[in-house]
Formats: structure tokens, C-alpha cells, sequence
């Protein structure tokens, strides 16, 4: 009992800790594609630890296997709306910049006077 | 200090509502009218909710061991209201799409214009 | 600990507002409420259990579904508007 | 220490209200303006799960999250322009708002402080909905309760004017047609994930139907549900052909057929020599018949939603409107 109450703990504290960084990553972060990586990656696996955190907690109900369910639909959305919305900025003329970093700022700006 | 968390909800409730009034006052745009009144509509909601709530009390689902239920009755209204707020959203966003096919703006002073000049010829949307 | 990881999650929802409310791009806002929505989620999970709200898992489960159609929803929206915009 | 969670969830939560409603006096981009909408819906929902409102929040979340998001961003892609949207500062508008507010913060100094047991509010009909509901009607949802029976005659009318709202949308818009060039993108990563999703979207849709006798639920957010389901295909694959999974041309039939069960629910009592609307009629067992109203009358009110919400997503979503 004590070891799965740690587990739990361990986990909601895991959890917090990467959707924390993600939240930091996508306020911080110079431009466009390195914000979806930011905001994607840690949702990926801080979403499906917070919430093993909690099934720890409540035991095996009913309401457990619901939130399994939710862990897989987040599991598959979070990537797939990733997917499409860096689809959609390619093709809106919105380039990921590799080389120089100064450059991608400033297309960035372009890009954000185009959309206003 | 209780008076003020005890009406700390009410407060934040009608400066939202007054925010949501003052978009539908200050812009010009139909969209946007529609939206402040969402806003609007929305606050009116919680400050329903927020009297229902009863301190300690949990959801009005019967359930054992539970004494205290808080007030069924602003969720039933509430409830009801929502459903019928979109639907008559709906409608005015309608009306919007209307409006914008016969004077080809949603602009409420551009309309305004169109309709004090007597030369506007709504069919063709030109002025003759 | 499950009351530092709702202040976490608060804070995240925090920031994330921030990144929806600077932009700069449309891009960025729509990443950044998609991801609101998904903290959203998380939060209904984490203070449920924590505050014994009741059924907060069948809620929980319509926000992620409702999350990805409103997500969706944007974005075929952008597909479609951006042709017109270049006529106009 | 859940009293002061409580607390912090629900001042960051009506923090977060505030700062969305001031970005979108700001913007003058419609589109950020409606996706601000939608996270202010979102928000609010969270809001009322803390206010022990579960059934409110699942309205609210279906519908104002969800639906009035996808209605909106339908109504700018056929109004065009949604980019500097003008904004006028009136100083006027301004000393009325403040007054107002001033006038309704100074009225608050009545109100009973929240959460108090003997306000007004609680000391009347509430206690005998729930009382009456354990002993009449013994269902666990005393929302649905009142909803359905106690307050039947009302959720009557509100179900009438969804439907009257779905006709004047068809009036004034008419079902236009699809052209099937118009369809989106070919995208087999979203193809493949959303075909499960769907099918998931419709299961929770009957479960919530079904299960609003004993937890949140009920027509109004099941019916809603159910036709985000339709709604996510015909985003996904294209209008034409959610067009032939549902035709256009059965919904105002289903939506008309839900407020007739509804009715006919009514007619039914009255032929038992019973009040309109009084499901002790309806079996010998006056629970029971009380159960099987609940029933019909919320198969009626989520039929007559989810047609009514499938047909305004129709209407715009035409494309014609702009010839």
C-alpha cells in the first residue's frame, strides 16, 4: 500500500514537473516549431503520468478504466492535432528556418505581420 | 475578510458582465456584439451557479452518507438556458450572414451609412 | 503532493494563456489553446480526485473529446478561409 | 487544506476569466476573438464543477466549448473579413458601463454571503424537490428530476424554442448544397485516428442519453454530443458526405418527430385522466410510470437536439451563400 501511494506520488510529481517545463517551453521558446516541439514531447508522456498518478490513487474501479480511455485518447489526439497544425503551417507558407536562429526570429515577425 | 470572499464570486461576475456589455457597446462589428453577449449570457450563469452552491455541500445526485446537497433549481434553469442561448446564437449569427449578402459589410456604422444614403440600391449592393 | 501538482497544473494553465494571448502567429495562438484544452483535462482529473467532485471522469473524457473536434474544427476553418483571403 | 484548494481553483479560475474577456476586447482579429470564446467557455465549465454544478458543466462544455465554437468559425468563413475588426472608444459607453456596474456591485451588498445554508434560495422548493424526488420519482439526479417531471412544462417550452430556433436558421439560410470539390485536404494520419474517435464520440453520446437518470446527463448534452460525432466526420471527410450518412432533408423530420414524442408524452397523461405532463398515468406503478416519462421525454428532448444542432452545422456549411 505504502509502495503504490509513492508510485502515485512519484508520478503526480513527474507530471507536474514535465507539463510545467512544456508550459515554459511554449512561453519561452523563439519560434513557431520549436514551441509545437516544446508544447507536444511533454505532453505526450506528462499528460499520461498525472493521470497514472491518480488511477494509482483511486484503485481498480469503473472509473479507472475511464481514465485509461482518456489517457488513450490523449495519447493519440495530443500527436495527431500536432501533426495536422504543423501540416497546416507548412503549407501556409510558414518554413521552419534550421541554420540561423537571428533568421528564424525574424521570419517569425514576417509571418506574424502577415497574419495581422 | 469573510464578507469579502463570501462576495468575492458576485463581484468578479458583474465586472465580467459589464466587460461583455462594453463589447457590445464599443465595437462595431456584429461578430464581435455577439460575442460580448455570449460573455454576457456566460456570467449570468455563474452568478446562477454561484448562489446555488451550499458550503460543504455536494452535487444534487443522491448518493449515501451525504447530508447537504446544494440547490438543484439554478441547475435546472441554467441548464436549459445554455441549450437555448446557442440556439438563439445561432439564429443572430444567421441574421449576420444575411446581413453581410444584402450590404456586403458587418459593420454596424458601415450599415448605418448604406441606410442614410437613399441612393443605395440594396440588390446591387452599389450605390446608383 | 497532489496539491502541488493542481498549483503546477494552474500555473500551466497560467502560462499557456500568456503564449494564446502574444501570439505572435495565428499558429502559435491555436497551439496554445489546443494546449490549454488539454491542461484542462488534466486539471478536471487531478482537483477531481482530489476534491471528490462528482463523476469529474465522465467530464473529464467529453473535454478531450470535445477538445480535439473544437481543435479540428479550427483548422479546417484556416484551410478553407486562406484561398478566399488571397482573392479579396 | 481542500477548503483553501477550493479556494485557490476558484480565484485562478475567475482570474483567468477576466484576462480572457480583456484579450478579447483587444483583438481585433475575429478568429482569436472566437477561439478566446471557446476557452472561456472552457474555463467557465471547470467553474461550475467547483460550484457542485456537474450537470451545468457538462452543458456547458458540450455545447458552448464545442458547438458554439464550430458555429461561429462557420459564420466568419461565410462572412468574410474577420481582420481588423474596427474598434471604437467610447467614453459614453465607458460612464454607462461603470455606472452600471457600480449600481449592481452596490445591490450585491444584499446578497447573502456564498455558500451560506440559510440564504433565501435554499429554504424554499429545494428541499421538497429533493425530498419529493427520493419519495415520487426515486431517481439518484435530482436535476433530471426536475428537469423532466417536476419542471416538465418548462423543459417543454425550451425544447420547442431550440426547434423553433433550428427552423428560423433553415428560413433565413436554407440547406444549400455541396459542391464535392470543396472536400478538405487529403490527410491519412487524420483519416485514420478520427474513425475511432467517432465511433467513440457516439458510444459516450448514448451513455450520457442513458445514464442521466443517475449521473450527469441527460438529452440536452447527449443529443448535443451525438451530433459533434457527425460533426468531426463531415470536418474530416467533407461535407458531401456526411450528407449521405444523414441527408439534409430528414433532420427538421427528426427534430419535429423529438418535440412530438415529447408532446405526445403529454397527450398520453392526459388520456389517464391525469394533469398534461403528470407521468403517474403512464403505469399502474406510479414510480415506475414515472420512469418510463423520464425516459420517453428525454429520448425526445436529445432527438430534437441533435437534429436541430445537426441542421444549423448544415445550414452553415453550405456553400452557396455567397452567390
Amino acid at each position: 500500500m505504502m509502495i503504490i501511494s509513492l508510485l502515485s506520488d512519484i508520478c503526480l510529481l513527474l507530471g507536474g514537473i514535465l507539463t510545467l517545463t512544456g508550459a515554459l517551453g511554449l512561453l519561452r521558446l523563439p519560434s513557431f516549431y520549436t514551441r509545437l516541439h516544446a508544447a507536444s514531447v511533454t505532453e505526450s508522456l506528462g499528460a499520461p503520468l498525472l493521470i497514472i498518478g491518480i488511477i494509482l490513487d483511486t484503485g481498480f474501479t469503473l472509473d479507472s478504466a475511464k481514465l485509461i480511455i482518456i489517457i488513450i485518447i490523449m495519447v493519440v489526439s495530443s500527436p495527431t492535432i500536432t501533426h495536422a497544425l504543423c501540416r497546416a503551417a507548412a503549407h501556409g507558407g510558414y518554413t521552419p528556418d534550421m541554420q540561423n536562429k537571428e533568421k528564424s526570429q525574424t521570419q517569425t515577425d514576417t509571418c506574424a505581420k502577415e497574419s495581422k | 475578510m469573510n464578507e469579502l470572499l463570501g462576495h468575492f464570486n458576485y463581484w468578479i461576475v458583474i465586472f465580467l458582465m459589464m466587460m461583455g456589455l462594453y463589447i457590445v457597446i464599443a465595437s462595431s462589428n456584429l461578430i464581435k456584439k455577439l460575442i460580448g453577449l455570449g460573455v454576457f449570457q456566460a456570467s449570468v450563469f455563474i452568478l446562477y451557479i454561484t448562489f446555488g452552491k451550499i458550503k460543504d455541500g455536494s452535487p444534487p445526485i443522491i448518493t449515501e452518507n451525504v447530508e447537504i446537497y446544494s440547490n438543484p433549481l439554478p441547475h435546472v434553469l441554467i441548464l436549459t438556458a445554455i441549450v437555448v442561448g446557442v440556439a438563439t446564437t445561432s439564429v443572430g449569427l444567421a441574421l449576420i450572414v444575411r446581413i453581410k449578402e444584402a450590404y456586403g459589410s458587418t459593420d454596424e456604422d458601415d450599415i448605418h451609412d448604406m441606410d442614410d444614403n437613399d441612393d443605395f440600391d440594396i440588390k446591387n449592393r452599389s450605390i446608383t | 503532493m497532489i496539491a502541488a501538482a493542481i498549483v503546477a497544473l494552474l500555473i500551466t494553465l497560467a502560462l499557456t494563456l500568456t503564449r494564446a494571448f502574444l501570439g505572435p502567429s495565428i499558429y502559435d495562438q491555436i497551439l496554445a489553446v489546443n494546449s490549454f484544452g488539454t491542461k484542462t483535462v488534466l486539471l478536471i482529473v487531478v482537483a477531481g480526485h482530489a476534491l471528490n467532485w462528482f463523476s469529474y471522469v465522465d467530464i473529464a473524457l467529453m473535454y478531450a473529446l470535445v477538445n480535439f473536434v473544437g481543435t479540428l474544427a479550427v483548422m479546417r476553418f484556416f484551410e478553407q478561409y486562406k484561398p478566399e483571403g488571397e482573392q479579396s | 487544506m481542500i477548503e483553501n484548494l477550493h479556494l485557490l481553483i476558484n480565484v485562478s479560475l475567475l482570474a483567468f476569466l477576466v484576462l480572457i474577456v480583456f484579450a478579447a476586447i483587444n483583438t481585433n482579429n475575429l478568429f482569436v476573438a472566437t477561439m478566446l470564446f471557446g476557452i472561456f467557455s472552457f474555463v467557465t465549465a471547470l467553474l461550475f464543477l467547483d460550484l457542485d454544478a456537474v450537470d451545468v458543466a457538462f452543458t456547458e462544455a458540450a455545447v458552448g466549448a464545442g458547438f458554439t465554437t464550430v458555429l461561429m468559425l462557420s459564420a466568419l468563413r461565410l462572412t468574410g473579413a474577420f481582420e481588423n475588426v474596427k474598434h471604437r472608444h467610447s467614453v459614453l459607453g465607458l460612464l454607462i458601463v461603470v455606472l452600471t456596474g457600480a449600481a449592481l456591485i452596490y445591490g450585491t451588498a444584499d446578497f447573502p454571503s456564498m455558500g451560506d445554508a440559510n440564504a433565501a434560495v435554499h429554504l424554499n422548493l429545494a428541499p421538497e424537490f429533493i425530498q419529493l424526488t427520493q419519495e415520487k420519482i426515486d431517481i439518484p439526479n435530482v436535476v433530471t428530476a426536475v428537469l423532466a417531471s417536476f419542471r416538465g412544462y418548462d423543459t417543454f417550452g425550451e425544447t420547442v424554442v431550440v426547434f423553433s430556433a433550428g427552423v428560423a436558421v433553415l428560413l433565413l439560410l436554407g440547406m444549400g448544397h455541396v459542391e464535392p470539390k470543396q472536400e478538405p485536404e487529403q490527410n491519412i494520419v487524420l483519416w485514420i485516428v478520427v474513425k475511432p474517435f467517432i465511433a467513440l464520440i457516439l458510444i459516450f453520446g448514448l451513455y450520457v442519453q442513458f445514464h442521466g437518470d443517475f449521473g450527469a446527463g441527460g438529452g440536452f448534452q447527449a443529443g448535443v454530443i451525438f451530433a459533434s460525432g457527425f460533426i468531426l466526420y463531415s470536418l474530416v471527410f467533407g461535407e458531401s458526405y456526411a450528407r449521405k450518412v444523414i441527408p439534409s432533408s430528414i433532420l427538421p423530420r427528426f427534430a419535429a418527430l423529438g418535440v412530438i414524442i415529447y408532446g405526445v408524452t403529454g397527450l398520453a397523461s392526459l388520456l389517464g385522466d391525469k394533469p398534461f405532463l403528470d407521468y403517474n398515468a403512464l403505469s399502474s406503478n406510479p414510480v415506475s410510470g414515472q420512469h418510463i416519462g423520464i425516459l420517453l421525454v428525454e429520448a425526445g428532448v436529445g432527438l430534437a437536439v441533435f437534429a436541430t444542432v445537426l441542421l444549423i452545422f448544415y445550414s452553415f456549411s453550405g456553400v452557396n451563400h455567397n452567390e
